[in-house]
């Protein structure tokens, strides 16, 4: 088993808080991850410190085995780790093919832009046909799809979403759930996914973590973790 | 006939005071830089053309200027990054209360001491308040001005008018149709997000930087071109607040906005001027339209 | 404890503050005795900040007349010989240093007479202290006709006041221009409002046709409406300005504008030698009113009736001031007033023959006399100048060469006034 | 409900939209005297709206807020916070520059004894917070170098400075490592045993507001979804689905809570 | 009584040390011991104190950045030189000036302080850079109406004269009185229950409302009493000058303000005192021996200091000596 990413007691926090306290993680090549937790238990922390958006305290972070652990965001964009962040975080007065067109320019993909955009559109017919929309004006659903688009265009080798899911009606889960596995199988991506969302992380991920203030405190496959009670506990708490 | 006059020099006017604000604009509007060493950065551009024409072993006609003052500009735009505002907007990812202010007081330290330099310029060696521009006019067949409709308007504005159209039609297509572009308006919008797409946000912030001073050098170079003369430090005090007023008025970070803004203010300014006939009152009547749109629409006629 | 220590240290610290002047004071005394036989003459004056340029002038100005002074044996006043001594500080044009250092001058200092320091501004703040001490104060820079109604008595002035600033262009006008049709354009300023208050008078009592009367704000580069509404009015005659930048601007706009005029004159700017570089051939036939001029002729030879010569020659003073102020090419028209104060002073002194400020001053009222720089008298209750006329000087081309040129008064008149130039007036 | 219950607060079918985003959509409950009622939903369910709206914030487009019988809709916030309302918030916000002591005196001087009540008897009862939220060693220092859960601390001695009836806390708990979670559980405890106020409790932390809470209130997409006991609320198949996505698990997880 | 308590605070001692110093400075100056120019430095730093403090009630207390804070300055003083100048008959005649000049500050301080409430109740809803700009547009506004007065010397400036045989000493207790008047109502602003709430929208302004601060009528209470003092020493300032002139409306005095706060550092009652200080040391020793690099040299120093010492000398000072933040409120 190759991993693509590895996390070594990653430590970090805001401020004088620390919010995670040694997270051990690996995302394996050609699967999806899926980091579970509870509100505030420190995923999406984990995930900005992966970017180094935080700045990690301590521990390591290897990238295909070499040390990225202080690299700033935009270089680890630029070796194929990529990002897409909870909230979407578009730039809503540009069009959804401005959000694609810059991404698509960065040394990384300049080359390959045309064949992926093709396989984006091919992915999303509907972002095609809004390509000139601003992206303040999409539904909640196109949004999420746009997030994610960018992030394709950046010709990522692993893959982060966090919280695709939120906010969005159940039958557009399934549908970006759908869309996380397609990147998987046919994309050929390694994708790490933070959700809230228990069952739909447990139903395309691979393998499973569970966080739990600030520490992974379970991990296994999904199908071990299906019948786990802890699962439950960590999310209602009981 | 009064009034019709008053009314196109207003607009000729408004156009080439929306070239000096538009530089602010993107600063403001896309790094929440309030940059109150504008107006000063405009005067330098002034300063240089005088100085091209002067100052230097190959004369330089005023009508070039603007463009070597975009590029002297933009040099030292990055002079400028990295000595008021890397360290205090840098590292920031959200413009809070507190970093805008504390880049609001950075720039004005800057502005102080560049006004500074200005006045130490002035007083030395290269004396430009009497010289300003040395009997400088765009002449065709012998007349600096034609007329129509009775109305006489001087060549040189035309140039004026020329530039300052051209450099906020580039600007606006370099900030719609290039990457770079496209980042300077996404890092306005978020600039975490901007980071996540492989962009160096203190990259993107000093291209702005970068950008935006050049526009005001080089706007400052278009102001030549309609006052011709008496180029001196002070003049700031009369750029940098119309600067802002025309900003406001326009939107933020809209460059199409602020022209359309300084338009606005320079009729207000001819229409006042025709119904009154004194100055005074058609200068308030800028900032008292300030004023009003911060209150009503903050912003702004374009903002988003 | 911590409170005892901070009581205890600001006692200390008032203590100190209390005793280091009194100290000082019993330490350095400071007598003056009289066997030098010394007038002190105390001034501020701008050698750093806005006015520098004409502060150097003013100070080399006064240097070289009582250089002249003293090298020619010194005054007598009541059987004793004299000699003059300055003592100055820099106020760097500004308000707030200009009343300290007057007091100091007075107190410290000891001196006999004040001559005032360059411009309105600081001779009114300076004022004051004439008044607190009564001693006399000479303005020799500060023309606003304000400063003389005021009710300061010892304050006199050798310039001509700002209400007389165009007598002599307007009379040029009237005789030289029958269908003159004038527009005052000048700055919202209370220097220039107070020159127009005065020429506004003057042409009302001249019978002149005035055809526009606006004013701009200072610091303004808009002028094209102005000028253009002034254009449309019909007016063939241009009269205004204010400062430097704004008479350039002034001058350029109605040109550029196609603004055709008969004769122009206006504050400040045309006297400036760089002005003909700044507006190029638009510059010919600009006229200003100057106080002051190198080429004007005041001399012994053409002493009016009722005036009497005094003081050094044009020649003699050219020479001092060329020995004080070796860097300085050719004296401006402040340093011919500020020399001229010297003059007026002395003549004072030596009419009342008495240091006495009281007495001095009362014998001003008497003085009339002829100098270098013109004819000069005071009205007695204010202490205004009312004899010394301005000179008209304008551009004229020469061989090609722009040179200013006096037209005005006749009789030290250089050249011939240029009415309509081709440049400002084209025919067909 | 136990006699002498009486209703402190009352939220009538308040609506709150954004634009065109509906954060709130005819949500209606009731808060009776001394309980601690628990709000809980998912990201973005509206909890931290319901708080502005009930503290004057934000102006509902629809309903009405009732506090002990009197209308507060659309009161300015201060007036509401005089009433005897105090809050917390979810991003601390303590007065950086100022010290813990001056944080917490401020919250005295313009609570509900707003205007009658002097510089010293501020001090006194600022004292007294601190000590009872264990600051009172910090008292001089300036807030902005506490670490997170001292300024946990202090938010809630401003707003217990107050002395208010009605205390809304948004995440007191978020942020906290677990022993600091037991520590301020405690003190929750404490305030509800000594000092006699209604508490509303935003929280994530659900085995927190399992425990501490008398009711609980559950909100999803701004609607209320669920009301009752935190046994009733645990059991409901709809709240399940909000919090774990897939309602066939969550008939599985209730089933499994039911044999437990 | 309320206020006397106020006054015995460790905090105010340094203020009334100053008010001590400055008095037998004054004392002695009167006397005689001290030259005119020695005084005129302490006339100096009493203005710039008080023009700083005046500024810091509602900059630094809370945290609204006005540029266009000359306005008030510029009311004050010219409602005084108008007063002055109406009645120079009666003054020349011998006539008590000091009854004038008292109403004319009056009159400033007054419409300085309904303008503020007026205008304030608008513009105080905009915050950080808008807010800033609105007071300069204010300023401008202002500033163009006072140009078109016709009166006094025209162009907006007016000349009068109150000299008297002990002027200068006189001027150093009118500076005197209203460098106390200053510093006292300053200091209790800052230290009272009100500069608490202050303090609060300062650093939180939703904060502060939830609170129980009333945020709307405190901005402005804090904007009449900022614009009250301004209009005070514009008011001695053109009494001391026997004029005024339209540049007393100029940015540049608001400069100057900004500048000393911000060097002494936000939020306090001593940072304002202190940057004014600092200020006029600068101001003195570039003027001296750099006149032409004064600006540059200014600049640079509000640049640095913004930049790598946003919490200005008093911060410092009370960060690297916590025992001494009871006496540096």
């Amino acid at each position: 088993m190759t991993y693509v990413l590895e996390l070594e007691k990653l430590e970090s926090g805001y401020g004088e808080t620390q919010v995670l306290f040694g997270v051990n993680l690996k995302a394996r090549k050609g699967q999806i991850t899926a980091l579970l937790g509870s509100n505030g238990a420190g995923k999406s922390t984990t995930l900005w410190t992966i970017m180094g958006i935080v700045k990690p305290w301590g521990g390591k972070i290897l990238f295909n085995g070499e040390d990225v652990t202080m690299l700033p965001p935009y270089k680890k964009v630029n070796i194929g780790m990529t990002l897409v962040p909870e909230g979407r975080r578009l730039w809503p007065q540009l069009t959804v093919e401005e959000h694609l067109i810059m991404a698509a320019s960065i040394p990384r993909s300049k080359e390959r832009a045309q064949e992926i955009l093709e396989m984006v559109y091919q992915l999303f017919p509907r972002l095609k046909e809004r390509r000139n929309q601003l992206a303040g004006t999409l539904s909640g659903g196109e949004q999420q799809m746009l997030a994610i688009a960018r992030g394709l265009m950046l010709n990522p080798v692993l893959f982060m979403l966090d919280e695709p899911s939120l906010g969005l009606a159940p039958k557009l889960v399934q549908e970006i759930a759908e869309t996380i596995s397609k990147l998987r199988d046919e994309w050929k991506l390694t994708v790490l996914l933070v959700e809230q969302n228990i069952h739909m992380s447990m139903q395309i991920a691979d393998y499973a973590y569970i966080i739990e203030n600030g520490r992974i405190v379970l991990e296994g496959t999904v199908d071990e973790l299906k019948e786990n009670p802890m699962v439950k506990k960590a999310y209602l708490g009981l | 006939m009064e009034f019709i006059s008053n009314i196109i020099y207003g607009l000729i006017y408004g156009a080439i005071l929306g070239a000096v604000a538009s530089g602010l604009t993107l600063i403001w509007g896309v790094m929440k830089v309030v940059n109150l060493a504008h107006g000063h950065l405009a005067v330098l551009g002034a300063f240089l053309a005088v100085i091209f024409y002067k100052y230097t072993p190959i004369t330089i006609d005023p009508s070039l200027s603007p463009i070597i003052a975009f590029i002297i500009g933009a040099l030292f735009g990055i002079f400028f990054y990295y000595t008021s505002l890397h360290v205090i907007v840098g590292k920031a990812e959200t413009m809070t209360l507190k970093v805008e202010m504390s880049s609001l007081l950075s720039t004005f330290g800057f502005g102080v001491a560049l006004y500074g330099l200005l006045y130490y310029g002035s007083a030395q060696g290269w004396y430009l308040q009497f010289e300003g521009l040395t009997g400088w006019t765009i002449q065709v067949g012998g007349k600096p001005y034609f007329e129509i409709l009775g109305v006489s308007i001087q060549y040189s504005w035309l140039v004026g008018l020329f530039y300052a159209v051209i450099l906020i039609a580039l600007v606006e297509l370099f900030l719609r149709k290039t990457v770079w572009g496209l980042a300077i308006r996404a890092v306005a919008q978020d600039s975490r997000a901007v980071a996540l797409t492989g962009y160096d946000p203190v990259k993107v912030k000093l291209l702005t930087t970068v950008l935006s001073t050049a526009m005001a050098l080089s706007a400052g170079a278009i102001f030549t071109l309609y006052i011709q003369n008496g180029i001196n430090p002070d003049l700031e005090h009369f750029l940098a607040p119309l600067s802002f007023v025309i900003v406001v008025l326009g939107g933020l970070g809209s460059v199409i906005g602020t022209f359309i803004g300084g338009l606005i203010i320079g009729l207000a300014y001819g229409i006042t001027m025709a119904l009154t006939g004194t100055q005074a009152i058609a200068l308030s009547v800028s900032f008292v339209i300030l004023v009003v749109i911060l209150l009503v629409k903050p912003q702004g006629l374009f903002g988003r | 404890m911590n409170k005892n220590l901070a009581i205890a240290l600001a006692v200390v610290i008032i203590i100190i503050i209390a005793a280091v002047p009194i100290l000082m004071k019993q330490g350095g005394g400071e007598e003056t005795t009289e066997e030098y036989g010394t007038i002190k003459i105390g001034m501020t004056i701008s050698l750093q900040g806005k006015y520098q340029t004409e502060g150097k002038q003013a100070l080399c100005g006064v240097e070289a007349a009582i250089k002249w002074y003293n090298d020619n044996g010194g005054i007598e006043v009541n059987g004793k010989k004299y000699k003059l001594e300055l003592k100055y500080y820099d106020d760097q044009s500004k308000k707030e240093l200009v009343q300290s250092y007057y007091a100091d001058l007075v107190t410290k200092d000891k001196v006999n007479f004040l001559l005032a320091p360059y411009s309105s501004g600081l001779t009114l703040a300076a004022a004051p202290i004439s008044q607190q001490y009564g001693i006399i104060m000479i303005s020799h820079g500060g023309a606003s006709d304000k400063i003389f109604s005021q009710g300061f008595q010892y304050v006199v002035q050798v310039l001509t006041p700002a209400s007389k600033y165009f007598e002599s262009s307007l009379k040029l006008v009237k005789e030289q221009i029958p269908d003159a049709k004038i527009a005052f354009i000048y700055e919202n300023s209370a220097f220039s409002n107070a020159v127009m208050q005065g020429a506004s008078q003057i042409a009302q009592q001249y019978g002149l046709q005035v055809v526009y009367n606006n004013t701009y704000e200072k610091g303004q580069t808009e002028f094209t409406s102005l000028v253009q509404e002034a254009k449309q009015a019909g007016a063939n005659v241009l009269i205004g300005g204010g400062h430097f930048e704004d008479g350039q601007i002034l001058i350029n706009t109605a040109y550029n504008n196609g603004w055709h005029l008969k004769f122009i004159s206006i504050l400040v700017a045309p006297a400036q030698p760089e002005f003909a570089q700044a507006v190029g051939d638009a510059a010919i036939g600009v006229a200003a009113p100057a106080q002051w001029h190198v080429k004007a002729s005041y001399s012994p030879d053409n002493v009016p009736s009722g005036y009497v010569w005094a003081g050094p020659t044009k020649e003699e003073w050219l020479q001092a001031f060329h020995e004080v102020c070796p860097d300085i090419e050719t004296p401006a028209y402040q340093a011919a007033e500020a020399g001229a104060a010297i003059v007026f002073l002395v003549e004072g002194i030596k009419s009342a023959n008495s240091l006495d400020n009281q007495a001095v001053r009362q014998a001003m009222n008497n003085l009339a006399i002829y100098t270098f720089f013109g004819p000069l008298k005071i009205d007695p209750d204010t202490g205004k100048q009312i004899a010394h006329p301005m000179i008209v000087i304008q551009w004229q081309e020469q061989n090609g060469q722009l040179v200013q040129e006096i037209i005005y008064p006749p009789d030290s008149a250089t050249a011939q006034p240029l009415i309509a130039p081709a440049v400002w007036w084209p025919t067909g | 409900m136990a006699e002498g219950d009486i209703v402190i607060l009352r939220v009538e079918k308040v609506t709150k939209r954004f634009g065109g985003l509906v954060a709130l959509s005819d949500v209606s409950f009731e808060v009776n005297q001394g309980e601690i009622l628990g709000l809980i939903g998912p990201n973005g369910a509206g909890k931290t709206t319901l708080f502005n709206v009930i503290t004057g914030v934000y102006k509902p487009e629809e309903g009405r807020v009732i506090f002990k019988n009197k209308d507060i809709t659309g009161l300015r916030p201060h007036k509401i916070a005089r009433m005897g309302i105090a809050r917390t918030h979810q991003i601390v916000k303590p007065f950086g520059d100022l010290t813990v002591l001056e944080n917490t005196m401020i919250g005295a001087l313009y609570g509900r004894r707003h205007g009658h009540i002097t510089e010293e008897e501020a001090r006194d009862i600022a004292l007294d917070i601190l000590e009872f939220v264990g600051l009172k060693e910090k008292a001089d220092l300036p807030a902005r170098i506490l670490n997170i859960q001292e300024k946990k601390r202090l938010e809630l001695a401003r707003a217990l400075a107050e002395e208010p009836e009605l205390l809304l806390l948004d995440e007191v708990l978020a942020g906290l490592n677990p022993s600091e979670v037991a520590k301020m559980l405690d003190l929750l405890r404490k305030i509800r045993s000594e000092k006699n106020v209604t508490m509303i409790m935003i929280e994530h932390v659900m085995h927190a507001v399992m425990n501490l809470a008398d009711r609980i209130v559950v909100l999803h997409f701004g609607r209320k979804i669920a009301e009752g006991t935190p046994e009733e609320v645990a059991s409901n198949p709809e709240v399940i689905t909000a919090y774990l996505g897939d309602p066939e698990m969550a008939l599985k997880f209730v089933k499994s809570l039911k044999k437990g | 009584m309320e206020i006397t308590k106020y006054l015995k605070k460790p905090s105010s001692y340094i203020m009334w040390l100053l008010i001590i110093v400055f008095g037998i400075v004054g004392v002695q100056y009167y006397a005689g011991y001290i030259s005119a120019s020695t005084a005129a430095i302490f006339m100096d730093l009493m203005k710039f104190i008080g023009i700083a403090l005046s500024l810091a009630v509602i900059m630094s207390y809370t945290g609204y950045v006005s540029f266009g804070h000359v306005v008030f300055f510029g009311i004050g003083g010219f409602f005084t030189a108008y007063e002055l100048s109406k009645y120079s008959q009666q003054i020349l005649q011998g006539g008590n000036p000091y009854t004038i000049f008292l109403m004319g500050m009056l009159i400033g301080v007054g419409l300085s302080v309904l303008l503020a409430a007026t205008v304030g109740a608008a513009v105080l809803r905009l915050r950080g850079a808008f807010f800033a700009i609105a007071t300069i547009g204010l300023d401008y506004v202002i500033l163009y109406l006072e140009m078109t007065y016709k009166g006094g010397a025209g162009g907006g400036e007016i000349y009068f004269n109150v000299s008297r045989p002990r002027f200068l000493e006189e001027t150093y207790f009118v500076f005197f009185i209203a460098f106390v008047i200053t510093l006292i109502i300053a200091y209790i602003v800052k230290v009272s229950k009100f500069g608490y709430g202050l303090a609060a929208i300062r650093e939180d302004e939703d904060a502060a409302e939830v609170i129980g601060v009333d945020t709307v009528r405190y901005k402005i209470y804090a904007f009449m009493i900022a614009a009250g003092l301004a209009a005070i020493w514009g008011s001695v300032y053109s009494w001391r000058q026997f004029n005024f002139t339209p540049e007393n409306f100029s940015l540049g005095i608001s400069v100057d303000m900004i500048v000393m706060n911000v060097i002494g550092g936000l939020g306090t009652f001593i940072g304002p005192i202190i940057g004014a200080f600092i200020y006029y040391i600068i101001y003195r020793l570039t003027n001296t021996y750099l006149p032409q690099l004064a600006y540059i040299i200014l600049g640079i120093i509000v640049v640095a200091v913004v930049s790598f010492l946003p919490e200005g000398v008093a911060g410092l000072i009370r960060s690297k000596f916590p025992n001494l933040r009871k006496y540096f409120e």
